[in-house]
């Protein structure tokens, strides 16, 4: 597998904020929390004018910029000779250096001579193989993700179809044994393509239940490549 | 041996994995570690100097030929390859992983202000990030690390060599 | 193109088959054919001179890099070697299906004390342990044992020259 890596805009409240604070060339260490504030509100309301879903972390963050300026209004009590009432903008500060720090070690990080992007080894890139000498701790698709696929399925499907009703009874164990036979032939095949061999809504489900039973028994592996990527059925183990 | 250099350099080629001194010593038999690795370091010279299409490097505790940078655009038109992109937020959480290691997800959240479910899948999936084991805390959450080829990916000799994370001032003080 | 002949050099690296000169020409675009022979044959020439490990030869129509004969011995020792790592958990998990074989892996766990999900998925992908049938009681739990991989990897000649777990681990080192 090949990498490259590609910007996005904001990757999180504090990275916003990050940019906010760039922007206006403000020291980090001395944040002017009104201003501040007010432009992430903002943002908050260009980003879901955009029709942007905001995560709650972003009201988070909005709340406790709004906590800190309030704070900040109030007066300060006298305090006893040496005790320091704590900077309300301590804390936020401290966060948004260490994630600072951490963006730029990923900027680092993404600037070396990446194998397979900038340098290659003999030979075809490696997909889903480990380095040697580790042990493998397999990461499959979970049955949520079957599900959402299985739903992206059946919606991509004519509704037509879905409504024939296929008088052929269908057993859950004949289907088993026809995808562990496909599998045998075919060594690896897409669910989308599992799931489309058939369009009645019967075979439909029946073919999913087979493929949620074979991997319940570990029969069958299902990968995906990247988060929303093809996820293919793999045979557990090969006869 | 004579050849001994020559030797290590066929070593080093046909190896699928990156080949440590260790390793070379044992196959070889009656040769000091340290004219090994020496002689690896003469062969990383070598290639530097005449200009070589490749070039010998250090990574995940082995030695690798890599093709020169400049040359990278024919290769991955040669190989017809299309690097897939790591996302911005992936790297990022790829970054806490790798200094602040072994690491649960609550922590790379809490470092990044954002859940990080997704990036974390999408680095497993990769194999950049595994699982290393269960913290002994109630909810055993998940203990996260980076894999060998995340050193061989981002031409890393060992973990001691990532780039330095800049120094965070205590503002307490 | 300034670098020609070591893009040249890093492209027939890489590449799994022999490289013809067209195939070069056509990836690297305005290049004469000539061009590209003549640099070619600078390259077995250097390698040839600098007595390198590896040297360019014609087959099959193409270019590729081949390991010196001499190291030819070394080459296979170092390629004989293969090392299949395992860990504690997947090795004592292994002894366990070696010896109790056929065996359901609720056996398993009951011997090991804790859940063997993850060590048998591993030592199926690593086709030590297959699945051999399923038992006839309730819940038709899977029965696992060992592969003839098995027997390879461990050097035995059959499932009666099985060493104790001590000897077992010995063998991984």
């Amino acid at each position: 597998m090949a990498y490259e890596i590609k910007l996005d805009i904001f990757e999180g409240p504090l990275d916003l904020l990050l940019y906010l604070i760039r922007k206006n060339e403000i020291d980090i260490y001395n944040i002017p929390v009104a201003l501040i504030t007010e432009q992430y509100l903002e943002h908050m309301e260009k980003l879901r004018s955009l029709n942007l879903d905001l995560a709650g972390e972003y009201l988070v963050l909005a709340a406790t910029l709004i906590h800190i300026k309030s704070k900040m209004l109030l007066p300060v009590p006298e305090e006893e000779e040496g005790e320091e009432e704590p900077d309300p903008r301590a804390e936020l500060v401290q966060q948004l250096l260490e994630y600072q720090a951490f963006k730029e070690a990923a900027l680092s990080l993404a600037g070396r001579p990446v194998l397979d992007r900038d340098v290659f080894k003999k030979g075809a890139p490696e997909s889903l193989s480990l380095a040697e000498g580790e042990e493998e701790v397999l990461v499959e698709v979970s049955l949520f993700e079957l599900v959402e696929a299985f739903q992206r399925v059946i919606s991509s499907l004519d509704k037509s179809d879905l409504l024939e009703i296929d008088m052929e009874k269908v057993s859950l164990a004949d289907r088993i044994n026809e995808i562990m036979e496909r599998l045998a032939q075919e060594k690896d095949m897409t669910f989308a393509s599992l799931l489309g061999e058939r369009t009645d809504r019967r075979n439909i489900v029946y073919t999913f239940l087979a493929i949620l039973e074979l991997m319940k028994l570990r029969m069958i592996k299902a990968y995906q490549a990247g988060s929303f990527g093809v996820i293919r059925i793999f045979l557990a183990v090969e006869n | 041996m004579e050849n001994l250099k020559a030797i290590i350099e066929a070593l080093v080629f046909v190896s699928e994995s990156p080949l440590s001194a260790d390793k070379i010593r044992d196959i070889l038999g009656e040769v000091e570690k340290s004219d090994v690795v020496r002689l690896l370091g003469e062969i990383a010279r070598d290639c530097e100097e005449r200009g070589a299409g490749i070039n010998l490097r250090e990574v995940a505790g082995g030695f690798q030929f890599r093709t020169r940078e400049d040359a990278g655009p024919w290769v991955k038109k040669l190989m017809g390859i299309k690097p897939v992109p790591i996302s911005q937020a992936a790297m990022e959480t790829l970054a806490v992983v790798a200094y602040r290691q072994p690491v649960v997800k609550a922590d790379i959240d809490r470092v990044r202000g954002v859940d990080t479910s997704g990036p974390l899948r999408s680095l497993l999936e990769k194999k950049l990030v595994r699982i290393v084991g269960r913290k002994d805390v109630p909810g055993k959450p998940i203990i996260y690390g980076t894999t060998k080829k995340f050193l061989e990916v981002f031409n890393l000799k060992d973990l001691t060599e990532l780039p330095t994370l800049r120094e965070l001032k205590d503002l307490q003080e």
